[in-house]
């Protein structure tokens, strides 16, 4: 048995519930090169969305994936309101940041009970995922579906917040509240839970800045990105937010699992004051700006322009690049997820972890291969993008250093 | 800074070499300022460079490309100000490539991250991306060479598109 | 005839190798026969070594004098040391010898195809060494014991350094050769201060001597010497450095019996600690620095193990832990003599010991001879290179796989026989030693198993494929080894009855010994 | 023995073959307390080699297609493949592609279609029930037949 | 220290928070347990009920479509196509994304969403179930036979 | 070792209802589990069913492995899991087979169970398979130091105060309870080898923290990813019986009273009453050693696992072993 091997995980892994192919260098237990192979659900989804009507791509955009739908219909409508001019009713604005944030209480409960379950903590899964059905009840409620929301529309939303509906989603945040304390508890007092995430999988501030991660990646190493404050889009400008990083708690940015569990955690908290907020502040009005499709789809053909939207979606900075040409379908289309830009800093994550560290210091920075596959290939010249290679350019001037005092 | 001030600052190092517009994004007085540069490829590096001197991590966002027929577009996005509320500044930067020679300079050096944004234009538009390895990473080797799905101008792709609905009914065993 | 052949045993068991040794360069150009002649050699040895231990187990303590007719006669007059030949042979040497032929037998013949070169020259060798072992665990005599150490010493350095194109193997057999130097210096010190202080170097008769009228300070010394000496020699802990060097460069065959002829070097320590010495008050100090030294190898030995990558080191160090395991046990043993509550757990403690001592021999014989055979046809001994061979040879991986179990002291093998003997039994004297040796031994379980899996399974590597099983000469050595380990492990009862306690009995009971020469 | 115990200890394999991850999120949902399919005897497990039910999702991409193939033939007899989700069952949303070559009943026999995009949980265990009557009821066929043949026989 | 064991303890007796939906355990022979359903002597427990507004299989009503087209041409999954033999919209369920957007855009009303959800099938062509005439009432109970 | 007639009769059944009985803990395992995790969970012969499916499925050799390895390992993990128990009091008769030394090999025994995983996972030529060999191996070395610590004091203990010859023998053990034998400290010393062991339990058996072997989200089941049908199912059947034999281990040496002992009963009444009282006992060892551990804790890492049981559970034990010899030697 050579000490030194070749450890592939994935395409398919229990450990990933999509399609990834991690390669690893392993020493013994230790992980000594990483390189990952992406591209195994590249579906041809903005190829497909450039011959077809922009009401139709909010479908195909909502299944670009279906964790944390909301954010690709939501963005890709910015997108095109920009360019169409189209002028969003404000209560629509407010419906829309109320779809979003449920969206990230799923998608963050969703995470912790898969980062759980990595660490083999299965009951804290169950729980995890036993409180997050109240989400899905609240979603299916609002919308009709507990996974796929299809609520956007361009010019606003396509269902009302009810009146009847208001006291279930406060009763739903209520039982959040609750549960929050024990999830705290259960996170971040765990014994077992912080040996296995406590300085693991550390991604330095700098680094992080250096490599552009996003999301509540970056913010756990206390780069305080967040879209939704930093850019006026959707209700937030009129909302009381701030960036979430661990200083909230009181801790110091370390960088590591733990922080990353802990700057979700207390997004979830973030979200349900936000949904709060939205219910008190929520103005009466039309919900969308041309109500009769039909027209909407001919104003639509004739637009021209380019726009872009960036929208904070629980995973961080998604992007859509949108150009029309006075067609019925868009000129170009061009997402970027945000595991797209928190794939590289993974690298430095992982390397140095043990085997038993990957899945968890992998999922702790929540990828979502079904939306990073469809843009994102890395690739380098043994068709895969080694770590050294990206190490070496993300410390490069250190490194250059370093490396002519060995010459 | 002011997004005014970025292209102020822009305006000054390329003068004439540069085309600068914004587009504004948000509502009422909360609002966010894009600022569009369009520069010439050989001027492209520097104008990425001359975002360094306005911050020292700027943020780089992913690249977008489209085939405009007789050029290809390619525009990276960044955002300067990144953190601060309602303060951040997104910037774009163009670039025009002819058909004919697509080739651009890499960014890589300056945002590693970028590599993954640009390997996709090489795949994708078919372009040359100089200090960065082409290969074909999306699409696997049943994709014909010279296929690229996002020009407008490739038949490669249509010949293996299939329509999954259709194909069933016509194969059924 | 076969009562002359029989009484004569013990001097033509020692002979007949010697002899052997020194014609076979006579039949430098025959080289077939010369190789024949060399395994009538080591088979006539045999059957001697078997009519020796035959007659032991049935007479009793057997002397047999080659030589000057008295003890104190010295022939001729002016040397100052009796040129006179005693072999004093009780149930314990008898039983060393018996292991080290039956071992040598069976490295021959596993060599008849194994070394390709020079064979002349090899068993020439190796029948020194034999006739070297033989008379090192027969003689009754301090200066002979030396001599036939000398003798041992120098066929092994020869051997060690067969190969003597590859640079290591050099190498290996200079440490060899140093460590062997100083022992012989050790050794022949001590028999010099035993000369002088008792005027004789008879084993028996010093021991006599000492019963009578006591110890010296010099004596002290000399035991010192001497445990020092046989302790180096026998590769215990902290001397043990040359051990892996020395059996991993050795050919797989000669490793085998330069295992035994280690333990010849603990025979010798006990022959010196219990027959020489034997149950004076000093011996206590003796039985600690025994026990400790035991203890250290058990551990060093069995974690060394768990970090090599040369499958014959690997062996090598888990082997060492094996010595330890012997240590451990007749320090008990030692310790126990004195000391009446312990007593019934001492003589348990030395069975164990004496037992694991002849399992040791075999299994690890085994285990070498296999890896001689993974070397033969893979061209490798390093496990990162080795894999998936089980395919090709299933039958040498059974044979590993006996080994290991029995080396790790799983049930039912003899290792876990006579270890449980020596679990149960120094567990009184200190539950920590007990834990110790329990915890090394489930250590060495884990480099066997890695050293198995990565050689014998796992997915073919292209490079071993056209490898085959290897040819029957070596496979017949291997499976006779492997049925006596079985054997063993299978019914340790009768062995114990058989074997061991007699064996035990004879080392503990000094005053035959001394007798039977006087 | 036979169908009965199947049915009642299937053990599942799950394979994302290019899906959005709606119904992977639904699938693991099945699992969890308040639908609990372990009550059935179903398990998830980390290899197909244990699997008695593949559970696809996705529309198959090109990359994924050698991948399914393995998958289906490391799992051993009987095996029983459910598709969850209609992109799977047809390309559903993403039925148009260069690097789709689903729907995944034109790589590997299907027994069961759970449509949805994504499917309720339920749907799910709806499915799990249509794959139990269908085994039974391929027993029972194979029974028959049997009889037949000896009656024939006779 | 340990965050969840108290949470546990206090779980191992408190009522399990599964629904039982279709029956508590595997049964030993589901087509047994079907048959005493139809004959009413078993009962199935029912599913997490669904809220109002739910979208599940699509129904239609051709007296009240005027063929506009509308529905298809917003579909997503072109799940809907024209069926010329009979003058009227056929649905593939087995395409369908369950976005509601041709009823939303439909201008007659001819479209609508039912409650139902449990449609798996055995061939995919079942699945291409043409729109239904008449919104069925609660078909939940489809699993009690095949159709 | 002493073997007579009666001894070849009963041990099929014994093996029969050692397998039995634990499948059905392993039901109970798997229900009580579900149930602290708000969910009905499996019926309880759940596993019963599992087994008979396994055994009818296909059973796959890899290409990459060795055919005579692959598919003897199971069998001989079986074998030695159910050879503990043969040496081991259970269900309240004295052990079928004894001799000496069958504490040591017990402890023999139940490590080649694991051996005989690793092996298997090794030829299965899969690197996650190798992957949870190596761990198994290191795992092993850890944990039976503390395991090891606590069966030779308890000797030790027996043959200081209760002179007897054999006292490695598990029935002058269940003769002799341990805690009689001690004053104040030796008490608090066993209280600390009890905890050791419960400790050790969770490795011992591969379950949760320490189920680093088969880790299913890092190394996809780990040694168990090759096996299939047939195979597994030994696989697990061996787990489960060693889980019986561990705890009634535990039970021999610590709780070894008998119900009769409390209430007097005579005939088949006592013996009834004593089985039961004993599957009581081995029912209240694996809640605590293994049953509650598992939901309630995160997998460790190997080296996290490997340095716990290198750590605080080697202190916990040789605390344990010097309150023990120290309260002995004084009183
Ligand atoms: S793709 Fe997945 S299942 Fe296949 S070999 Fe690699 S890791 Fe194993
Ligand atoms: S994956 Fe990206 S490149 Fe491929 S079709 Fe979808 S959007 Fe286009
Ligand atoms: S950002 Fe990730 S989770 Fe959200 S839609 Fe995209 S892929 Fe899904
Ligand atoms: S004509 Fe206009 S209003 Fe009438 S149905 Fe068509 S789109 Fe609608
Ligand atoms: S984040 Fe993506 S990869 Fe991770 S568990 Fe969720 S869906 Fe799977
Ligand atoms: S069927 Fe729909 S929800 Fe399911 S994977 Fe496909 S697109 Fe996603
Ligand atoms: S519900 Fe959506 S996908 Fe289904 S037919 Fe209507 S528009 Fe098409
Ligand atoms: S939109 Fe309505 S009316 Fe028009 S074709 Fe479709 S179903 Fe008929």
């Amino acid at each position: 048995m050579s000490n030194s091997f070749e450890l592939c995980v994935g395409p398919i892994h229990p450990a990933l519930k999509e399609p990834i192919q991690l390669d690893f260098e392993v020493e013994g237990e230790r992980v000594k090169n990483v390189s990952f192979k992406l591209g195994q659900v590249h579906r041809a989804i903005e190829w497909a969305g450039m011959r077809r009507n922009p009401i139709q791509i909010l479908y195909l955009a909502e299944r670009i994936c279906g964790i944390c739908n909301v954010c690709h219909p939501m963005a890709f409508s910015m997108a095109l309101e920009k360019i169409a001019e189209i002028e969003v009713p404000k209560r629509a604005e407010y419906i829309r940041v109320i779809n979003a944030e449920l969206e990230r209480i799923h998608s963050h409960i969703l995470w912790a009970g898969v980062a759980a379950h990595e660490l083999g903590f299965d009951s804290v899964m169950h729980y995890t995922w036993r409180v997050r059905e109240k989400v899905l009840d609240i979603i299916e409620m609002l919308n009709g579906n507990r996974i796929t929301k299809g609520v956007f529309m361009i010019g606003g939303v396509r269902r009302d917040v009810k009146k009847e509906h208001i006291p279930k989603i406060r009763q739903a945040l209520q039982y959040y509240r609750d549960c929050y304390a024990k999830l705290e508890k259960i996170f971040l007092k765990d014994a077992s839970i912080k040996a296995r995430t406590r300085d693991i999988g550390v991604l330095s501030k700098k680094e992080a800045l250096k490599l552009c991660a996003v999301g509540p990646t970056a913010r756990a190493s206390g780069v305080k990105k967040d879209i939704r404050v930093d850019f006026a889009y959707a209700a937030y400008p009129w909302l009381d937010i701030k960036p979430v990083t661990p200083e909230i708690a009181g801790l110091k940015a370390r960088g590591d699992t733990f922080d990353r569990i802990l700057v979700r955690l207390l997004e979830v908290k973030q979200s349900i004051d936000l949904i709060e907020q939205c219910l008190n502040d929520l103005p009466a009005g039309p919900i969308l700006a041309e109500p009769v499709l039909q027209k909407l789809l001919v104003q639509l053909k004739g637009v021209e322009g380019e726009s872009i939207a960036l929208q904070e979606a629980p995973r961080g900075e998604l992007i859509h690049y949108l150009k029309m040409a006075a067609q019925d379908s868009p000129y170009a289309w061009k997402v970027r997820a945000p595991t797209y830009a928190n794939l590289p800093p993974l690298i430095p994550m992982l390397s140095g972890c043990e085997i038993a560290d990957i899945p968890i210091v992998a999922a702790s920075i929540d990828p979502c291969i079904s939306c990073t596959n469809r843009v994102v290939q890395i690739d380098n010249d043994d068709s895969i993008l080694s770590m050294d290679k990206l190490r070496e350019l993300s410390v490069q001037k250190t490194n250059k250093i370093l490396r002519e005092v060995k010459k | 800074m002011k997004p005014a001030g970025v292209v102020n600052s822009f305006k000054k190092e390329f003068e004439n070499n540069i085309e600068i517009h914004t587009s504004e994004h948000g509502k009422g007085k909360k609002k966010t300022v894009r600022v569009w540069i369009t520069v010439k490829n050989k001027d492209f590096k520097k104008a990425v460079r001359h975002l360094f001197k306005l911050q020292e991590f700027p943020h780089f966002s992913v690249s977008s490309g489209t085939d405009l027929g007789k050029e290809i577009e390619i525009i990276n996005h960044f955002v300067l100000n990144y953190g601060e509320r309602l303060k951040a500044i997104p910037v774009s930067i163009k670039v025009k490539l002819p058909k004919r020679k697509p080739e651009m300079e890499t960014i890589t050096d300056l945002f590693p991250s970028a590599i993954i944004s640009e390997q996709e234009k090489m795949e994708m538009l078919g372009i040359t991306i100089k200090g960065i390895p082409r290969n074909r990473v999306f699409t696997d080797e049943s994709m014909p060479s010279n296929a690229f799905p996002w020009r407008k101008d490739s038949k490669g792709v249509e010949k293996i598109a299939r329509n999954l609905h259709e194909e069933k009914r016509g194969n059924k065993k | 005839m076969i009562n002359e052949i029989a009484l004569h045993s013990p001097a033509l068991a020692i002979a007949i190798p010697l002899v052997f040794a020194f014609l076979l360069p006579l039949l430098k150009k025959w080289k077939k026969l010369a190789a024949l002649m060399a395994l009538i050699g080591f088979g006539a040895a045999e059957t001697m070594a078997v009519l020796v231990f035959k007659s032991v187990l049935t007479e009793g303590i057997k002397v047999y004098v080659m030589g000057a007719s008295s003890i104190g006669q010295t022939t001729p007059p002016f040397m100052p040391v009796p040129v006179r030949i005693i072999l004093e042979i009780d149930a314990f040497s008898a039983l060393m010898g018996l292991a080290g032929a039956t071992i040598a037998l069976l490295a021959a013949i596993y060599s008849i195809k194994f070394i390709k070169e020079s064979h002349v020259k090899y068993y020439s060798l190796l029948l020194l060494m034999l006739a070297g072992l033989l008379g090192f665990v027969f003689t009754g005599d301090l200066f002979n014991l030396f001599v036939f150490f000398e003798v041992l010493s120098i066929s092994s350095i020869g051997l060690i350094a067969f190969w003597l194109k590859r640079s290591e193997a050099v190498e290996a057999g200079f440490k060899y050769l140093t460590i062997s130097a100083v022992a012989s210096l050790f050794v022949l010190f001590a028999i010099g201060l035993l000369y002088g202080e008792h005027g004789i170097l008879n084993i028996a008769t010093i021991s006599r001597d000492m019963l009578f009228y006591g110890f010296a300070f010099t004596d002290i010394i000399a035991l010192g010497l001497l445990v020092c000496a046989f302790a180096m020699k026998c590769g215990t802990a902290p001397m043990h450095f040359w051990v892996p060097d020395a059996y991993g460069e050795a050919p797989a065959a000669v490793t085998a019996v330069l295992a035994i002829a280690s333990l010849s070097s603990v025979y010798a320590l006990l022959r010196i600690a219990f027959t020489v010495f034997g149950p004076l008050p000093h011996t206590e100090i003796i039985a600690y620095a025994v026990i400790i030294m035991g203890a250290i190898s058990l551990f060093v030995g069995a974690t060394m193990s768990l970090v090599q990558k040369d499958l014959k080191r690997l062996i090598a160090y888990a082997g060492v832990s094996q010595t330890g395991f012997i240590l451990v046990a007749f320090g008990v043993g030692l310790v126990a003599i004195n000391n009446v509550p312990l007593q019934a757990f001492g003589l348990r403690a030395m069975q164990g010991g004496l037992f694991h001592l002849i399992n040791h021999a075999f299994y690890e014989a085994l285990l070498f001879l296999v890896a001689g055979a993974i070397i033969y046809r893979a061209g490798t001994k390093d496990l990162n290179e080795l894999g998936g061979l089980a395919r090709q040879m299933p039958l040498t991986a059974v044979f590993f796989l006996i080994g290991a179990i029995s080396i790790a002291g799983l049930p039912p093998s003899n290792g876990f026989a006579s270890k449980i003997l020596i679990y149960e039994s120094i567990y009184f004297f200190s539950p920590l030693l007990a834990v110790i040796a329990l915890i090394s031994s489930v250590i060495v379980v884990v480099p066997m198993v890695k050293a198995f899996c990565s050689a014998f399974l796992g997915p073919e590597i292209k490079k071993f494929k056209s490898v085959k099983e290897v040819p029957g000469s070596m496979i017949l050595a291997m499976l006779v080894l492997s049925i006596i380990v079985i054997f063993f492990g299978l019914f340790p009862g009768i062995m114990l009855e058989s074997i061991v306690n007699p064996a035990v009995n004879a080392l503990l009971n000094q005053a035959a010994y001394v007798g039977g020469v006087l | 023995m036979g169908i009965n115990t199947l049915n009642r200890s299937l053990w599942v394999f799950h394979v994302n073959t290019g899906s959005c991850n709606g119904c992977d999120i639904e699938i693991v949902a099945a699992l969890t307390p308040r639908y609990d399919v372990e009550r059935f005897g179903i398990k998830l497990v980390g290899t197909p080699r244990h699997a008695d039910v593949l559970l696809v999702t996705g529309a198959v991409t090109r990359q994924m297609k050698d991948k399914l193939l393995r998958v289906y033939e490391q799992t051993p007899d009987p095996k029983v493949v459910m598709v969850i989700g209609n992109c799977g069952a047809t390309g559903g949303v993403f039925y148009e592609s260069y690097n789709l070559v689903g729907p995944v009943d034109r790589l590997i026999p299907v027994d069961v279609f759970v449509p949805g995009c994504p499917p309720r949980p339920e749907a799910i265990i709806e499915g799990v029930v249509k794959a139990w009557k269908k085994l039974e009821e391929l027993e029972a066929a194979g029974k028959r037949k049997k009889k037949r043949a000896k009656e024939a026989k006779e | 220290m340990l965050g969840m064991v108290k949470e546990l303890l206090v779980q191992l007796f408190k009522k399990p928070a599964t629904n039982k939906f279709p029956v508590k355990y595997a049964p030993k022979s589901i087509t047994g347990l079907l048959e005493k359903v139809e004959k009413g002597q078993a009962k199935l427990n029912e599913p997490v009920p669904v809220p109002e507004g739910f979208r599940g299989r699509l129904s239609y009503d051709r007296k009240k479509c005027i063929m506009c087209k509308q529905c298809i041409k917003v579909c997503p999954a072109a799940a809907l196509e024209v069926d010329e033999k009979n003058n009227r919209i056929k649905h593939f369920v087995s395409r369908c994304t369950f976005c509601a957007q041709c009823v939303d855009i439909c201008p007659t009303k001819a479209l609508s969403m039912t409650n139902e959800f449990l449609l798996s099938a055995y061939d995919k062509k079942q699945g291409f179930v043409e729109v239904k005439e008449q919104p069925k009432e609660k078909k939940e109970k489809a699993i009690a036979g095949e159709k | 070792m002493t073997m007579d007639f009666s001894v070849l009769l009963f041990v099929p059944v014994f093996s029969i209802t050692a397998i039995l009985l634990g499948l059905f803990f392993r039901g109970i395992d798997r229900k009580l589990g579900a149930k602290m995790q708000a969910r009905i969970g499996p019926p309880i012969i759940q596993p019963f069913i599992d087994l008979k499916k396994l055994l009818m499925k296909e059973n796959i050799v890899p290409e990459n492995a060795i055919k005579w390895v692959f598919n003897s390992m199971p069998l001989i993990a079986l074998s030695a899991s159910i050879l503990v128990l043969l040496y081991v009091p259970f269900l309240g008769f004295p052990p079928l087979l004894s001799g000496y030394g069958d504490l040591i090999l017990v402890l023999y025994l139940l490590m080649i169970p694991a051996l005989a995983l690793a092996v298997g996972g090794f030829s299965s030529g899969s690197t996650y398979a190798s992957v949870g060999a190596q761990r198994e191996l290191v795992l092993m070395m850890s944990y039976e130091f503390a395991f090891s610590i606590v069966i030779v004091t308890i000797a030790w203990l027996v043959t200081k105060t209760a002179p007897v010859i054999n006292a490695f023998s598990l029935v002058s053990i269940s003769v002799v309870p341990v805690w009689g034998l001690v004053g104040v400290m030796g008490f608090i010393g066993l209280l600390l080898l009890l905890l050791a062991l419960m400790l050790v339990m969770p490795a011992e058996l591969g379950r949760l923290p320490a189920d680093i072997a088969e880790a299913k989200t890092e190394i996809a089941d780990g040694v168990f990813v090759e096996y299939s049908g047939r195979n597994l199912a030994l696989l697990y059947l061996a787990l489960d019986v060693r889980t019986i034999a561990f705890s009634s281990l535990v039970v021999a040496l610590f709780f070894p009273f008998a119900f009769t002992e409390f209430v007097p009963l005579q005939g088949i009444v006592a013996v009834i009453a004593n089985a039961l009282f004993f599957l009581v006992k081995v029912f209240i060892v694996m809640f605590f050693g293994s049953i509650f551990v598992h939901v309630a804790v995160a997998r460790f890492r190997v080296d996290q696992a490997a340095r716990a049981y290198w750590g605080p559970v080697l202190l916990i034990a040789l605390i344990g072993m010097a309150l023990v010899m120290w309260g002995t030697v004084l009183g």
